[in-house]
C-alpha cells in the first residue's frame, strides 16, 4: 500500500518546483500566476492526503475553500494582467516598479 | 450457452473486461456518428426539397463509409509554422471528452459502464474540456482565421457552459442526486413526472445551450463559412478533420442523450401502462435520443445564423438569469412540501 | 427661623446683592445698584448683630448645611461654625463693609465703573463672610480664594492704568505663593487627620501631635509643625507679612474705599483670623509659634521704618497697616490669640477710618496723593481732620482710644511670653510704638497743619467732603474711640472668645482691666514712647521743618534703603522675574530649540530620513523581489523549525 | 504492485514531470497546457484518496474554467517570449538551491517516520454506497456553513472585481439605439414652415 509520506513527497516536490518556477520565470507574470496555482495545488495535495489518512473530512473542506479562493485569485489576477497589458503593452514584471518607495 | 459465456467473461482479466465494455459502447457510438452525418444530409435535403446523397450504396446508405475511407486516405497537411504536436493532439482532445462522457451514461437501469456517485459532475467536467480541442487547434494552426474561430468558439463555449451547468444544478436539485441513474429513477412514473414539465425553462436553456456548446447552427459562428472560412479547423485535412467531425457529432449525440436523461425520463416509457411498458427501456432511450438529435438538424435547416454579439448577449444576459431564477423557484418549491414532490 | 437659615442668609444676601448690582447694573442704574448692594450688606450687618447677640447669649453652632461631594470617604461640605470668634469677625466685616459701601457713593460718584464696583465689594463681603463662618478647611479655602480674586479685581479696578494692572498682577502672584503653602497645608491636614472639619481636626490634634514624617532635606518633621508652617505661609501671603508683604503697598493703586475695606480691615486680617482659628494646632508647635512671632516682629519693625519716609498719603497708611498686622502676628506668636483678634477689631475700625479720611483728603485734593503738596487742610475739612486725629491717636496707642488697649495688651503679652524670640519681639514692638506715633502724626501734621503747599487752582476748590463721606468717618470714629474700652475687659478675662480660641501662653498679662490699664498707663513705658513719637513728629514737621532734610542728608544711606523699602521689590524682580525669564531663555534656547527641536524632533526626522535613504534601495518596487524575500524567509523559517 | 500503486506512481510521475515542464518550457501556451495536465493528474491522484468530489471539481474548475481563462489571456496578449525568457539562466542556480533546500527539508520531514505505513496506516476504503459528495456536503452545510457563505461572498467579490477591472467603455464606438429609433415622430425630424410664395419686398 502507498504510505501517506509518498503523497506528501509528491506535494513537497510540487511545492519546490513551483518555487523554482517563480524564480526562473521572474519576468513573465502569467507563468508566475501559474506557478502560484501549482503551489496551491501542492498544498491541496497534502490536505487531501491527510484528510484521507486521518479520516477527517475537514481537510477536504479546506481544499474546497482553497479552490474557491484560488479561482477568485486567478480571475482577478488575470483581470489585472489584462488591464496592465492594455495600459503598458507589457506584462514584464521588471517594468512593474511603480511600487518603488 | 449463456452460463458458459458468463463464465468466459468473468474469466477474462479486468482490463480486458473493461476494454471490451468500452469497445461495446464506443463502436456503436462511432457508427451512430457516421450515420448521423448521413441523416443530417438527408434531413436537410428533404427540408430543402432535394434528395440528398443517394449514389453510394442503396439509398446512399454507404455514403458515410465512403466519406470515412476518403478522409483516411487523404494526406494530413501540417502548416509550416504550426505547433506540430499541439496541432496533432487538438483533434484528439476534442474527441476524447465527447466519448469519455459516455462512460457514465445510463442506457437502462442496469446498463451503465460506470455507475459512479457524482456522474453529473463528471459529465460537466468532461464537457467543459471540449473547449481545449478547439482552442488548441486554432492556436496551433498559426493562422488568423483559425485563431479567430478558436477564440470565438472558446468564448461561446465557456459562456454557455455556465448556463448549462446552472440548468443541471436545477436538475440535481430536483432529483436530489448527482448520479445520472438516480436522476432518471427520480423521473419514473410517466411523462408528468419527467423533469420536462417542472423544469421547462431549464429544459429550454439546456437544449439551446447544448446547440451552442456544440457550435451548431444557428450558433456556428466559430466555423462560419461566410466569415472566417471554416473557423478553428480551417487548416485541418484528412484524419484531423475527420476526428473534429467525429467529435462534433459525438458531442451532439451526447447532448441529446443527456437531455433525455435529465429532462425526458431516460429509459422510462411516457405512460406506465400496458402497450408502452412492453417495449424495453433501451428502445425508449434511443427513441427519445433520436428525437432530440433530429431537433439539432431541424434547427440547422431552419434558423439563420446569430450574430456573435447576439449569441453572447443571449448566453450571459438571458440564460444565466433565467436559470438562476428557476433555481430559486425550485428551492422554494422543494422547501414547501405541497408542490415539492413534483420537483422530485 | 432656624439658625441655619439665619446664618445662610448672611452671606447669601451679599451674594445676591453682588449679582444684582453686577448683572443688572446697566438695567437698574447707579442708584439701583448701590441701593441693592447697601441693602444686601446692611441686611447682613443687622443679621450679624443678631447672630452675635445670640452667640454671646451662649448659643454656638457647628454643623454642615449642605454636602457638596463625598469622595473616598471624605465629605466636602458647606458648613458654619458660629462661635464668638466668627461672630466678632462677622460684625466687624459687615460693619466696615457697610461703612465703605456708603462712603463709596461719594467717593466713586463720578466713576464709570460705579455699578461694577458695588458688585465687587458686595461679592467681597460674601467671600469674606464665607471665610470667617466656615467650619471646614475647604470652605475656608473657597472664601480665601474668593477674597483674593475680588482683591485682584479691585486693585485693577482702573484697568486702563498700567500701574493698576501691574499692581493687581503682583498682588495675585504674591498671594499665589502664600496660597500654595496654604493648600499644601490643607492637603497635609487631610493626609494626617483624614478630615477637613475643624472640630474633628482639633479633637484629634493632641493625640497626633507626636506624629512625625520624613520631610524634605532628610529632616524629621512633626506633622503639626509642618501643617502650621504651611498654613502660616498662606497667612503670610494674605496678611502681608515679611517677605510676602510687597503686594500691599502697591495695591493702593485701587480706589481708596477698597483700601479701607480690603487692605486695612478685612482681607488682610484673614491670615490673623486663620491663625487664631487654628490656635489649637499652633499651640502644639512651639517651633511654628516662634516663626510666627519673629516674622510678625520683623514686619512690625521694618514696615514702621518704611512708613517714616513715605510721602504718598495712602502709602503711609498702607505701611502702618503692615506694621500693625505685624503687631497682630506677634500677638499670635505669643499665644495671645484673643489679644490679636482684639487688636484686629480695633485696628479695623481706626485703620478703615484713617483710610477713608485719607480718601476724603484725596477727594478734596482732586486725586492728589502727595503729602508734600498738602497742608492746612484742617480749616477747610474740620470733620475729616477731627476723625483723622482720632484715628491717629488710636493708632499711636494714646489712652483711652481703642488702639491703646489692644496694643498695650500685645506688648504685655509679648513681655510675658515664653516663646523663643520673645525678647527680640518685645524690643521690636516697643520701638514700633515710637515709630507708629511718629508717622501717624507726621501724616496729620503734613496734611492738615502748616501752610498749604498745593497750587492755587486746587486751593480754590478745597471743600469738605459730602455727608456720604463724612458720615462713615464719624461712624467709624465712634468705635475707634470706644471699642477698646468696651471690649478690653471681656477680652482679658477670656469671656469674649470663650473656647473658640486657645487662651494659653500669657495668663499673667491678661489679668488686666480697662481701669487698671488706664491707671497704669502714665507710668508705663509704651505710653511715653508714643508721646515721644508725637512730639518728635511735631518737632520735625511743624517746629523745625528743615530737620528731616538734614537728617536725610546725614543718613542718606539709611534713607535710601528705606525709600527703596529694603529692596524687596528689586530682589524679587532680580531673583524671580528676571531669574525666571533667564531660566526660561536658557531652557528655550538650549532645552527646547537645541535639545528637543534640534535633537529629538528634527534629529529624529533626520535620522529617519537618513535611514530611509539607505533602506529604500531594498524597496525595488519589483514584485518578484518581494516574492523572493518571502520564499527565502519561508525556507529559513522551515530550516529553523527543523533543525533547532 | 497493485493496480492502485501503479495508478499512483504513474500519475505522480506525470504530475511531477508536467509541473517541471510548466516552469521550464519556453512557450507560455504549452506551459498552460502542461499545467492542465498537472491538474488532471492531481485529480486522478485525489481519486485514489477517495476524494471524488474534489477531484472532479478540480477538473471542472481548473481545467474547465481557470485554465481556459489563462489560455485565453496568453493567446490574446501579444507577449514577447524571447524577452520574457531573458535571464532565465541567471536565476537558475539560486532558484535551484532554494528549491532543493526546501524540498530536501520537506522530504526529510516526510520520511522521518511520522507518516509511514505503520504510524498512519491507510484506512480501509468505504463501501460502494459511500458517497463522498454527500459526506462532504453534510460537513460543508453544517459545520462550515459560515465559511461556505464566506467563500460565496469571495467569489462574488471576485466576479465584480474582475468585471469592473476589465470593463472598458469606448466612447468612440457608435451604437444603434433601436428603442430611440422606434420612438421617433415626424415632428422631431421635420419642421414645416409656412411662408409666403415670395419674400416681401423691402420698401
Amino acid at each position: 500500500m502507498i504510505p501517506l509520506s509518498h503523497y506528501l513527497i509528491v506535494g513537497a516536490l510540487l511545492f519546490a518546483i513551483s518555487v523554482v518556477g517563480i524564480f526562473l520565470n521572474r519576468k513573465n507574470l502569467v507563468i508566475i500566476l501559474m506557478a502560484i496555482e501549482l503551489l496551491l495545488l501542492a498544498a491541496n495535495m497534502n490536505f487531501v492526503a491527510f484528510s484521507h489518512y486521518l479520516e477527517d473530512l475537514s481537510g477536504q473542506v479546506f481544499v474546497f475553500f482553497v479552490l474557491t479562493v484560488a479561482a477568485a485569485e486567478a480571475a482577478i489576477g488575470l483581470a489585472i494582467l489584462i488591464v496592465l497589458f492594455r495600459t503598458r503593452r507589457s506584462i514584464n514584471v521588471q517594468d512593474l516598479d511603480r511600487l518603488k518607495g | 450457452m449463456i452460463e458458459s459465456l458468463i463464465t468466459l467473461w468473468s474469466g477474462l482479466p479486468l482490463f480486458l473486461q473493461l476494454g471490451l465494455k468500452i469497445g461495446a459502447i464506443i463502436l456503436p457510438l462511432l457508427g451512430m456518428v457516421a450515420y448521423y452525418t448521413l441523416a443530417e444530409r438527408k434531413v436537410i435535403a428533404y427540408m430543402h426539397v432535394r434528395v440528398g446523397p443517394n449514389r453510394v450504396g442503396p439509398k446512399g446508405l454507404l455514403q458515410p463509409i465512403a466519406d470515412a475511407v476518403k478522409l483516411m486516405f487523404k494526406e494530413m497537411i501540417i502548416p509550416t509554422h504550426a505547433d506540430r504536436y499541439l496541432f496533432l493532439i487538438a483533434p484528439v482532445l476534442a474527441l476524447a471528452p465527447a466519448l469519455g462522457a459516455w462512460a457514465v451514461v445510463p442506457f437502462t437501469d442496469t446498463l451503465v459502464l460506470a455507475d459512479i456517485d457524482a456522474s453529473l459532475l463528471y459529465v460537466l467536467a468532461l464537457t467543459s474540456m471540449g473547449v481545449y480541442g478547439v482552442v488548441i487547434a486554432g492556436w496551433a494552426s498559426n493562422s488568423k482565421y483559425a485563431f479567430l474561430g478558436a477564440m470565438r468558439s472558446a468564448a461561446q463555449i465557456v459562456a454557455y457552459e455556465i448556463a448549462m451547468g446552472f440548468a443541471l444544478v436545477g436538475v440535481l436539485m430536483a432529483a436530489g442526486s448527482l448520479n445520472l441513474r438516480e436522476i432518471v429513477v427520480a423521473q419514473s412514473g410517466g411523462i408528468h413526472e419527467w423533469f420536462l414539465l417542472p423544469l421547462f425553462p431549464l429544459f429550454l436553456v439546456y437544449l439551446i445551450s447544448g446547440v451552442a456548446e456544440t457550435n451548431r447552427s444557428p450558433f456556428d459562428v466559430a466555423e462560419g463559412e461566410s466569415e472566417i472560412v471554416a473557423g478553428f479547423h480551417v487548416d485541418y485535412s484528412g484524419m484531423g478533420f475527420a476526428v473534429f467531425f467525429l467529435a462534433e457529432y459525438a458531442n451532439m449525440i451526447l447532448i441529446s442523450a443527456l437531455t433525455v436523461i435529465m429532462f425526458l425520463g431516460g429509459w422510462h416509457a411516457p405512460l406506465e401502462i400496458a402497450p408502452f411498458i412492453w417495449i424495453p427501456g433501451i428502445f425508449w432511450f434511443f427513441g427519445k435520443l433520436a428525437a432530440v438529435a433530429f431537433l439539432f438538424l431541424w434547427f440547422r435547416a431552419t434558423f439563420p445564423r446569430y450574430r456573435y454579439d447576439q449569441i453572447m448577449r443571449l448566453g450571459w444576459k438571458v440564460f444565466i438569469p433565467v436559470t438562476l431564477v428557476w433555481i430559486t423557484v425550485i428551492g422554494v418549491a422543494k422547501f414547501f412540501s405541497p408542490i415539492g414532490h413534483w420537483f422530485g | 427661623m432656624s439658625r441655619e437659615l439665619l446664618y445662610l442668609l448672611i452671606p447669601l444676601s451679599c451674594l445676591v446683592a453682588a449679582l444684582v448690582s453686577g448683572f443688572l447694573g446697566s438695567r437698574i442704574g447707579r442708584v439701583g445698584a448701590h441701593r441693592a448692594a447697601i441693602g444686601g450688606v446692611g441686611f447682613a450687618f443687622v443679621l450679624s448683630c443678631v447672630v452675635a447677640w445670640d452667640v454671646f447669649s451662649g448659643n454656638h453652632f457647628n454643623g454642615p448645611v449642605y454636602t457638596w461631594a463625598v469622595s473616598g470617604g471624605t465629605r466636602f461640605e458647606i458648613g458654619f461654625l458660629i462661635d464668638p470668634l466668627s461672630a466678632v469677625m462677622m460684625v466687624v466685616v459687615t460693619f466696615v463693609s457697610l461703612m465703605v459701601h456708603i462712603y463709596t457713593i461719594g467717593y466713586m460718584a463720578e466713576d464709570p465703573g460705579y455699578t461694577r464696583f458695588f458688585s465687587y465689594i458686595a461679592l467681597f463681603t460674601f467671600a469674606m463672610l464665607m471665610l470667617v463662618m466656615s467650619n471646614n478647611f475647604l470652605q475656608l479655602f473657597f472664601g480665601w480664594e474668593g477674597v483674593g480674586l475680588v482683591s485682584y479685581l479691585l486693585i485693577g479696578f482702573w484697568y486702563e492704568r498700567d500701574s493698576a494692572i501691574r499692581a493687581n498682577l503682583k498682588a495675585f502672584l504674591v498671594n499665589r505663593v502664600g496660597d500654595f503653602g496654604f493648600i499644601l497645608g490643607i492637603g497635609a491636614v487631610l493626609a494626617l487627620f483624614g478630615s477637613l472639619d475643624y472640630q474633628t481636626v482639633f479633637d484629634a490634634a493632641p493625640s497626633l501631635a507626636g506624629e512625625t514624617t520624613q520631610g524634605p532635606f532628610g529632616f524629621e518633621w512633626h506633622w503639626v509643625t509642618l501643617i502650621c508652617l504651611l498654613l502660616f505661609v498662606g497667612a503670610m501671603g494674605k496678611s502681608a507679612q515679611v517677605p510676602l508683604h510687597v503686594w500691599l503697598p502697591d495695591s493702593m493703586e485701587g480706589p481708596t474705599p477698597i483700601s479701607a475695606l480690603i487692605h486695612a480691615a478685612t482681607m488682610v486680617t484673614a491670615g490673623i483670623f486663620l491663625v487664631a482659628r487654628m490656635s489649637p494646632l499652633f499651640e502644639l508647635s512651639t517651633t511654628a509659634l516662634s516663626v510666627v512671632l519673629i516674622v510678625g516682629a520683623l514686619t512690625a519693625l521694618l514696615m514702621a521704618f518704611v512708613a517714616l519716609v513715605q510721602t504718598d498719603i495712602k502709602r503711609v497708611v498702607a505701611y502702618s497697616t503692615l506694621s500693625q498686622l505685624g503687631y497682630m502676628t506677634v500677638a499670635l506668636g505669643a499665644s495671645a490669640y484673643s489679644v490679636a483678634i482684639f487688636h484686629l477689631a480695633t485696628h479695623a475700625f481706626f485703620k478703615a477710618l484713617l483710610f477713608l479720611a485719607a480718601g476724603s483728603v484725596i477727594i478734596a485734593m482732586h486725586h492728589e496723593q502727595d503729602m508734600r503738596r498738602m497742608g492746612g487742610l484742617r480749616k477747610v475739612m474740620p470733620v475729616t481732620y477731627i476723625t483723622c486725629v482720632i484715628g491717629s491717636l488710636a493708632l499711636a496707642g494714646i489712652p483711652p482710644f481703642a488702639g491703646f488697649f489692644s496694643k498695650d495688651a500685645i506688648i504685655e503679652a509679648v513681655h510675658y511670653s515664653s516663646t523663643p524670640g520673645a525678647g527680640f519681639a518685645y524690643a521690636a514692638v516697643l520701638i514700633g510704638v515710637v515709630l507708629t506715633a511718629f508717622y501717624s502724626f507726621r501724616l496729620v501734621f503734613m496734611a492738615f497743619h502748616g501752610e498749604g503747599r498745593m497750587d492755587t487752582k486746587t486751593r480754590e476748590h478745597l471743600q469738605e467732603s459730602p455727608w456720604v463721606v463724612t458720615g462713615p468717618l464719624v461712624a467709624l470714629a465712634v468705635p475707634s474711640v470706644l471699642a477698646g474700652l468696651l471690649l478690653v475687659n471681656a477680652t482679658m478675662d477670656g469671656s469674649l472668645f470663650g473656647s473658640s480660641v486657645v487662651a494659653g501662653g500669657v495668663p499673667k498679662a491678661l489679668d488686666m482691666t480697662a481701669g487698671g490699664m488706664l491707671a497704669h498707663a502714665p507710668v508705663a513705658v509704651p505710653f511715653w514712647l508714643a508721646v515721644l513719637g508725637i512730639v518728635g513728629a511735631w518737632v520735625c514737621y511743624l517746629w523745625k521743618p528743615e530737620l528731616p532734610l538734614k537728617a536725610v542728608g546725614r543718613w542718606n544711606g539709611i534713607y535710601r534703603v528705606l525709600v527703596k523699602k529694603y529692596g524687596f521689590d528689586e530682589l524679587y524682580q532680580w531673583a524671580f522675574a528676571d531669574g525666571a525669564r533667564g531660566l526660561g531663555h536658557v531652557l528655550s534656547e538650549w532645552g527646547d530649540r537645541r535639545l528637543i527641536d534640534g535633537w529629538l524632533v528634527n534629529g529624529a526626522a533626520r535620522a529617519v530620513a537618513r535611514t530611509a535613504n539607505l533602506v529604500r534601495h531594498v524597496q525595488s518596487g519589483l514584485v518578484y523581489h518581494y516574492a523572493f524575500v518571502m520564499i527565502i524567509g519561508l525556507v529559513a523559517l522551515m530550516s529553523w523549525f527543523l533543525f533547532r | 504492485m497493485t493496480f492502485l500503486e501503479i495508478v499512483f506512481y504513474v500519475f505522480s510521475a506525470v504530475l511531477v514531470g508536467s509541473s517541471l515542464l510548466v516552469v521550464t518550457v519556453r512557450n507560455p501556451v504549452r506551459a498552460a497546457l502542461f499545467l492542465v495536465l498537472a491538474f488532471f493528474s492531481a485529480a486522478c491522484l485525489w481519486l485514489t484518496l477517495e476524494a471524488e468530489f474534489l477531484a472532479i471539481t478540480l477538473v471542472l474548475v481548473y481545467v474547465g474554467a481557470v485554465m481556459v481563462l489563462f489560455l485565453f489571456v496568453i493567446m490574446m496578449l501579444d507577449i514577447d517570449i524571447a524577452q520574457m525568457r531573458a535571464g532565465f539562466a541567471n536565476y537558475l542556480p539560486l532558484g535551484l538551491i532554494v528549491a532543493l533546500i526546501m524540498a530536501g527539508e520537506l522530504i526529510l520531514v516526510m520520511l522521518s517516520g511520522e507518516f509511514g505505513d505503520t504510524q498512519l496506516p491507510r484506512p480501509v476504503g468505504h463501501d460502494a454506497d459511500y458517497s463522498n459528495t454527500e459526506a462532504l456536503g453534510k460537513v460543508v452545510y453544517t459545520d462550515y456553513v459560515y465559511t461556505f457563505e464566506l467563500a460565496a461572498v469571495i467569489l462574488l467579490v471576485a466576479i465584480i472585481a474582475a468585471i469592473s477591472l476589465t470593463l472598458r467603455r469606448r466612447p468612440e464606438t457608435r451604437y444603434q439605439a433601436p428603442e430611440e429609433q422606434v420612438k421617433v415622430r415626424k415632428e422631431d425630424r421635420i419642421r414645416i414652415v409656412k411662408m409666403p410664395p415670395r419674400p416681401e419686398e423691402k420698401p
